[in-house]
């Protein structure tokens, strides 16, 4: 991606080029016909020369035990079991989800440590990155991780490497089920139609799209068959937005913060034109007579200043 | 697989049952998904465990390991008295109107000519049609005669009542009956079921009979042959399907021709027994051109010093005195523990990771004088004789066996071709030199075969005529190449094939054939492996074609790569036709139909291809039947239909079927070797049901070695329900150790939903799940070999160990 | 510090004269970023192949590191599915992701090695040393074990002392090559993977 | 202006002006994450990731040396009575009309007030900035109480900054403030006129001689 792509930057207050008119893309992860391969996993790694820790297994088919800054994309495995008795794994490619309101980028205080192109793309520039981790604090779907060896942070790029010279990103490319497809986000919100009339004519009535208005959509959907109950789904939010703390931090705080500060320097600087400057009249030589030692303070020792040093 | 990876999307219902494809087959399972997604059609999984491939199917029942059998005969039964049968394919297509000898008889779990001494069935006369004296068997085409095989079939299979089957398998009954239901919808002509099997069905004792009941619920149900339907082995490795069809086992030649026994010395005794005539007239009964095939085979190997004068070199192949299959890893092993074996080759193979026992395994290598092992990777075997603690607890100064080990080149770096489980053969390229000093196994064994020629040629020795008479006409004598060799199988003319009739010149001496039509038995064609001629014709290299055009939408791409037999994508394809030769689903999927003057459509047909069918051929052109099998005839070893027996080690004691008869609760056919029994566990000791699989993330006991997947499936598991959990207080994440009559394992432990006890015999039964990915080499952490737990019985057929039912106890590490 | 009038107001003057720039903007540059990360693909050589794990035979594309000229060794740097295909159609499952890996695993093995009887090590062999050593124990165990004939007098022309365990990913025409000089030896403990 | 008085120990000079260095420190820093306009602020430190880096330790040093400044002046910031009512006419002492006011004594109100308000904003400068610390402490604190916690620490500072701001302008417009704190001494009629009680003690304590 190029630099005329991008449309928003991080922790800055212009506007970004936004001469290009390109299409916006999105992922959908379509939940119902995920099989938990972990194909998408390796080839993240793969493509994005990532090679995480070998760890621990804790219990769960879930490896690694997070997403890191190594392991940019994790399938979580959750075993829901309904009213009637009936077992579903639910399955979910967790990763960025390159909201369209990025709270990532609102968060983020480097310049262009993060970027969002204009096909919806949000990108975390190492060079500008300097891994306070504000990232993490104004992600709402807890993705960004920073990375022990260069503290600088990671997520899923959506490959932009590859989306940029025309390819689907890694994970796409390599889903065996076609759970995970890519398009044009019109193109996959068709795709979602098609795949949810499907899922209810097999009996999951709630079955529909996650794209949260909150964060002003996304650019990664899922198509869940619980679409009222996202939690089902290793914790899915709901109505995931940008946190209201994130917002008065990042929103009002800073020009108010700095207006304040300004503010109260320009008080002080017109005070001073118009009140004028705060003397002792009477400080005159003289005036008061001269003790050669004066205790400054009960407590204090005593001091002459006369004597030699 | 009867049909093919592609056509999976043709199945309006979909059966993985002894399988796993989500994982296991991951890019193959796509096709069921895209079936689902635009064929509207259903999955079913019935498995011990909620697999990944149940993660998404409309219905899933679980049944407990080694029983399906119980549930495919249940099943079988449930459809003929209910009426669930496609009844105009079964009728023509299949042997049911074929009547069986008096001498047949199945009574309290023992088929005829049982002999408890030899644990089988050394006489088994009865099990076969009654010949006319016209010398083709009789036929009651009205299904009344009393041993006609429907009529066996149907008693055979009355004792699998629901309720029975439901007690054996311990699936609910309800749930049962909701996969039967639906499974008994595709007998309509038109709809379609495809199974989907693998090891969950082959690594049983009566593995085989698993196998050969879904084929006949297939049968009944009139889905062989057809597109989307089909019995579909969905295969273990990459090239396990192109090695088995080259002979690469212990019984066999290329092309599944076999290898003779002892008593087999006259030669045209050899191949009258095997070309056999048909059994019924006007039919093809292919196996009647035998010596073509194998006179090609042994010109190929031979070349000029194989004549009709010397039998074509008969007796330069060895003959077996073992019974089928002869030397199997298992008897090999066997007879390696008992001291009887000193040198072992291992190309690309890891047993004491792969075979049953790895106490007994590695106390066999350990007996051996020289071990070489030809690998691209660090296996264990190779390093069976180091200390690596409680993993493999061995006295390295105690081993006496000399261990070579040659580093092979990997697929990156050859050229070459493999068959898919589709039986197609693609071409693949070098990217990449190999690392350090490797070798392919090509230069490798023609480095071996050199030293050896030139020793018996200067030195003598035993019985070199063989070796000094192979035939090995490649351009660099010491690294043949991939082309050379994939001529060489493929085949070519020796000298001018003419019409016999007209005289025309076919096929110019020295040329490559067209295919395996133009074999002939006088030694003036040679092919390495008849199944695969025409792979490599005069045109070049099929099996590098590219070219994924589908024009009849049904994804029968005949101009990609090559697919046995004669480039057939759907085997038996003629029963995709009615018998007046139109396709069952004339407008939807027409697959191989009858065009007036011949047969053609989206496959190449597996037919004789002007035979009209007004003639009356059948479609089952390999059987001198014609037709399909529900009766095994001879060729099973524990009897003509499959019966349900209980894993050897069972958790239940007894056989629900015959509860009393201690010797038919397990196979009675299986052999067990001394020792070996003794070692089988019984239920008070071990009271759990274990079964061993792969896991998505990894291919048995490579991709350990590659840090990808060792990151995301990095330490050794094993999985129990929470019923399990709660009963011997271990949570998800504790260490437990798992231990079977042979040894033991200590795993995390994953607590799960996803398996739940089953009511079996009126007895709760747990069932443990044990992936087998771990051992002590590689980049994932360090674990136990698998089979360390497994018993060392197999298949009566095949001999394929029993790795996926055996008995073990579980408690906290 | 004592600072009169005028100098209050000129301190005043440049601190509100610099902030008001730089809230303006005229801070130090920033680089915009152009790409993150350059496709790394462009002039790589591609190879088709076929994936070695499971028997559905996916396509590859193998993307090598050179352009094949003579003073260049050529390495494979990814590994992704053919999108050509008919099968896979460019998907690979995690071990098929993963290929890279195996490719260039820490256990491939480099040389010929033997561990000598009752070692606890390998020792590095030349490759002639080492075929040699195997195909003296080869003709020694052949020679002393090899079954001409069987008890009853029949020919029978087997050697059972030696066994022989076939890969399951090698290609045809290493089975091939294999199956025809294991046969003509005599040995019949032969298999492949299918067998188990 | 005259040394009549001294009013602060080179001890506590030193201690005052640490503060005041590592506060300009901190807050710039601070400021050049808290707003893109100044973001500019970090070259001053090495550039975004040295002052990522630095800023909690300057944060952590400032806290410890005004928690020093804190003991060694708490006594004197006591609130009395008559600092309410300081406070309360803080408007004549911005018109610089002192005539009634209430008697001061070593501090004013306004100083005490600022004295807690600004150890009120260090105390939250220090527990929000450890659950933000991302390097070290943010991952044993849950994504809520870190969102909390960058709010309070940005208005924790804001607030400091204006209470600094003031507290500067007062010393540049009360004459000898500055002084005092750079030379510890101050006038007789500074003190007189600023602080009577305190003269008045300084005086008594002189007498006692």
């Amino acid at each position: 991606m190029a630099t005329q792509d991008i449309i928003a930057r991080s922790a800055t207050t212009t506007h970004s080029p936004s001469i290009r008119q390109i299409d916006e893309v999105a992922k959908l992860i379509d939940v119902s016909k995920c099989i938990g391969c972990k194909a998408c996993q390796v080839a993240c790694s793969e493509w994005n020369d990532l090679r995480d820790e070998v760890g621990h297994n804790h219990g769960t088919y879930e490896s690694p035990a997070d997403l890191s800054a190594d392991s940019w994309t994790l399938m979580r495995f959750a075993e829901h079991e309904d009213e009637a008795g009936k077992l579903e794994w639910l399955i979910r490619k967790d990763g960025c989800m390159h909201c369209a309101e990025p709270g990532c980028l609102t968060a983020c205080p480097s310049p262009g440590a993060i970027v969002q192109y204009a096909n919806g793309i949000v990108d975390f520039n190492q060079d500008h990155c300097i891994g306070c981790g504000y990232c993490i604090t104004g992600c709402p779907f807890d993705v960004p991780r920073i990375s022990k060896k260069d503290n600088k942070a990671y997520k899923c790029s959506l490959c932009s490497d590859r989306v940029g010279v025309g390819q689907e990103p890694a994970c796409v490319k390599t889903c065996p089920t076609g759970a995970i497809v890519f398009g044009s986000k019109e193109d996959m919100k068709d795709h979602a139609a098609e795949r949810i009339v499907d899922l209810k004519s097999r009996g999951y009535e709630n079955a529909g799209l996650y794209d949260p208005p909150g964060v002003g959509g996304t650019h990664v959907m899922y198509v869940l068959h619980h679409a009222d109950k996202p939690a089902l789904y290793s914790g899915l939010p709901a109505d995931p937005s940008i946190d209201p703390m994130v917002h008065v931090w990042k929103g009002v705080a800073k020009p108010l913060g700095l207006l304040a500060m300004g503010a109260t320097a320009l008080i002080g600087f017109f005070h001073y034109l118009r009140v004028g400057r705060n003397v002792v009249e009477e400080d005159e030589p003289g005036a008061v007579g001269d003790a050669a030692v004066h205790k400054v303070d009960p407590a204090v020792h005593e001091f002459d200043p006369k004597a030699p040093r | 697989m009867t049909n093919h990876w592609t056509d999976i999307k043709n199945a309006d219902l979909v059966l993985i049952m002894g399988g796993n494809a989500a994982e296991a087959h991951p890019c193959g399972f796509k096709w069921v998904t895209e079936a689902k997604a635009h064929n509207n059609a259903k999955l079913i999984v019935v498995d011990p465990r909620f697999t990944r491939s149940a993660s998404v199917a409309d219905l899933y029942a679980p049944i407990r390991t080694g029983s399906d059998i119980a549930f495919l005969g249940g099943l079988i039964s449930y459809l003929i008295e209910n009426d669930k049968y496609q009844h105009e394919y079964v009728r023509n297509y299949t042997d049911v109107s074929f009547i069986v000898r008096e001498g047949y008889d199945f009574e309290a779990g023992f088929f005829s000519g049982y002999d408890e001494a030899k644990r089988g069935y050394p006489d088994k006369s009865g099990w076969g049609y009654e010949i006319g004296e016209d010398g083709f068997a009789k036929v009651d085409p009205t299904l009344s005669h009393p041993r006609c095989v429907f009529n066996l079939l149907k008693k055979h299979y009355s004792r699998y009542t629901p309720d029975m089957v439901s007690s054996i398998c311990g699936t609910p009954k309800t749930q049962m009956m909701q996969v039967w239901d639906t499974i008994a919808e595709t007998s309509a002509p038109g709809k379609v079921m495809t199974i989907m099997y693998a090891l969950g069905w082959t690594q049983h004792s009566t593995g085989s009979q698993m196998i050969r009941a879904g084929a006949m619920l297939q049968l009944l149900l009139g889905n062989i042959g057809m597109p989307g339907g089909g019995m579909n082995a969905l295969r273990g490795h990459s090239n396990i399907q192109g090695l088995t069809d080259l002979g690469l086992l212990s019984n066999l030649l290329p092309g599944y021709l076999t290898l003779p026994s002892d008593a087999e010395q006259d030669y045209a005794a050899y191949i009258a027994k095997r070309a056999s005539k048909p059994l019924r007239p006007g039919q093809l009964s292919y196996w009647q051109n035998y010596e073509k095939f194998h006179v090609s085979l042994m010109k190929a190997w031979y070349g000029k010093n194989v004549s009709a004068d010397n039998n074509w070199g008969y007796d330069w192949l060895p003959k077996l005195d073992a019974p089928a299959p002869g030397y199997d890893v298992l008897k090999v092993f066997d007879m390696m523990y008992q001291g009887k074996v000193n040198g072992y080759f291992c190309q690309g193979f890891n047993p004491i990771a792969s075979f049953p026992n790895k106490a007994k395994i590695g106390a066999a290598l350990a007996k051996l004088k020289y071990l070489v092992i030809m690998d691209p990777l660090a296996t264990e075997t190779s390093e069976f004789w180091r200390n690596v603690d409680e993993f493999n607890d061995v006295n390295t100064a105690d081993i006496q066996t000399e261990v070579f080990r040659l580093p092979t080149s990997c697929f990156a770096e050859e050229d070459g071709s493999l068959v898919n489980s589709g039986r197609w053969l693609q071409w693949h390229w070098k990217g990449a030199e190999p690392p350090g000093k490797a070798r392919t196994d090509i230069q490798i064994m023609a480095g071996l075969y050199h030293r050896l020629r030139n020793m018996y040629a200067t030195d003598g020795g035993k019985f070199p005529d063989p070796i000094l008479n192979l035939d090995w006409p490649y351009l660099q004598p010491d690294e043949p190449s991939a082309e050379e060799l994939a001529r060489e199988y493929s085949g070519k003319a020796i000298t001018d094939l003419t019409d016999p009739a007209t005289g025309a010149l076919l096929v110019k001496g020295g040329d490559q054939l067209a295919g395996f039509a133009q074999l002939r038995a006088d030694g003036s064609t040679s092919s390495g492996c008849w199944l695969f001629c025409g792979s490599w014709t005069q045109q070049g290299n099929q099996m590098a074609r590219r070219d994924n055009s589908d024009p009849y939408g049904i994804g029968q791409t005949l101009g990609w790569a090559w697919s046995w037999p004669a480039n057939r994508r759907i085997l038996y394809n003629r029963a995709s036709a009615d018998v007046s030769g139109k396709p069952w689903q004339d407008l939807k999927k027409p697959l191989v139909f009858w065009n007036g003057k011949s047969w053609g459509g989206a496959d190449v047909p597996d037919f004789k291809a002007d035979s009209p069918p007004e003639a009356g051929m059948n479609p089952f052109i390999m059987n001198p039947e014609g037709v399909a099998r529900f009766f095994a005839v001879d060729k099973m070893a524990e009897g003509p239909f499959p019966e349900h027996y209980e894993p050897f080690e069972t958790p239940i004691g007894r056989n629900p079927l015959h509860p009393d008869d201690p010797r038919v609760t397990s196979n009675p056919a299986a052999r067990v070797f001394k020792g070996d029994m003794e070692l089988f566990g019984s239920a008070a000791d071990f009271p759990y049901a274990a079964t061993t699989y792969r896991l998505t993330e990894h291919f048995h006991f490579w991709t350990k070695h590659c840090r990808l997947n060792a990151i995301v499936q990095p330490e050794q598991f094993v999985e129990i329900s929470e019923a399990l959990g709660k009963e011997l207080g271990i949570a998800a994440g504790d260490w437990v150790k798992v231990s079977s009559n042979r040894g033991y394992i200590k795993a995390v432990a994953v607590v799960t939903k996803r398996l739940k006890p089953l009511t079996v015999d009126g007895k709760t039964v747990h069932q443990i799940g044990i992936p087998i990915h771990w051992g002590f080499s590689g980049t994932a952490r360090n674990g136990y070999l698998t089979n360390t737990l497994t018993p060392f019985v197999g298949d009566a057929n095949t001999q394929t160990p029993e790795f996926k039912s055996f008995l073990v106890n579980v408690e906290k590490a | 510090m004592d600072m009169n009038r005028r100098q209050f107001f000129k301190v005043c003057a440049v601190g509100l004269g610099t902030s008001s720039l730089a809230a303006l903007g005229v801070a130090p540059p920033n680089a915009y970023a152009d790409q993150i990360r350059h496709f790394k693909l462009a002039r790589t050589i591609e190879t088709r192949n076929t994936c070695p794990y499971c028997s559905v035979g996916c396509g590859l594309i193998m993307y090598s590191q050179g352009d094949a000229a003579k003073n260049v060794a050529q390495n494979i740097i990814h590994i992704e599915g053919d999108s050509d295909h008919p099968v896979n159609r460019g998907t690979l499952c995690p071990k098929g992701a993963g290929l890279l890996d195996f490719v260039h695993s820490e256990s491939r093995l480099k040389v010929p090695q033997v561990r000598e009887a009752g070692s606890n090590e390998w020792k590095e062999l030349g490759w002639d040393e080492a075929l040699d050593r195997i195909s003296k124990h080869m003709k020694a165990d052949r020679d002393a074990n090899f079954i001409e004939t069987n008890e009853q007098g029949q020919r029978v022309n087997r050697w059972l002392s030696t066994g022989f365990l076939a890969a399951s990913a090698s290609s045809n025409e290493a089975g091939y090559i294999t199956h025809k000089v294991v046969r003509s030896l005599g040995i019949l403990g032969f298999d492949n993977q299918a067998r188990v | 202006m005259k040394h009549d008085i001294q009013r602060y120990t080179a001890g506590e000079r030193s201690n005052h002006w640490a503060v005041a260095i590592l506060f300009v420190l901190a807050g710039l820093s601070g400021l050049a994450l808290f707003h893109p306009a100044l973001f500019w602020l970090s070259h001053l430190f090495g550039g975004g990731p040295w002052t990522r880096i630095l800023h909690p330790f300057i944060g952590i040093a400032m806290f410890l040396f005004f928690i020093w400044l804190v003991m060694r002046f708490m006594s004197h910031n006591m609130i009395h009575k008559r600092d309410v009512q300081w406070l309360k006419q803080a408007g004549d002492v911005m018109a610089n009309r002192e005539g009634n006011m209430p008697e001061v004594g070593r501090y004013n109100g306004g100083q005490k007030l600022l004295f807690w308000v600004l150890l009120v904003c260090m105390l939250l400068l220090l527990v929000t900035g450890i659950v933000i610390w991302r390097e070290y402490f943010s991952h044993l604190f849950g994504i809520e109480l870190i969102r909390l916690s960058v709010l309070l620490h940005a208005l924790a500072a804001l607030v400091l900054i204006v209470s600094i701001i003031v507290h500067i302008y007062a010393g540049i417009w009360v004459k000898g403030s500055v002084g005092a704190m750079l030379t510890g001494w101050v006038s007789k009629g500074w003190a007189r006129k600023h602080h009577s009680l305190w003269y008045k003690e300084v005086e008594k304590g002189e007498n006692k001689h």
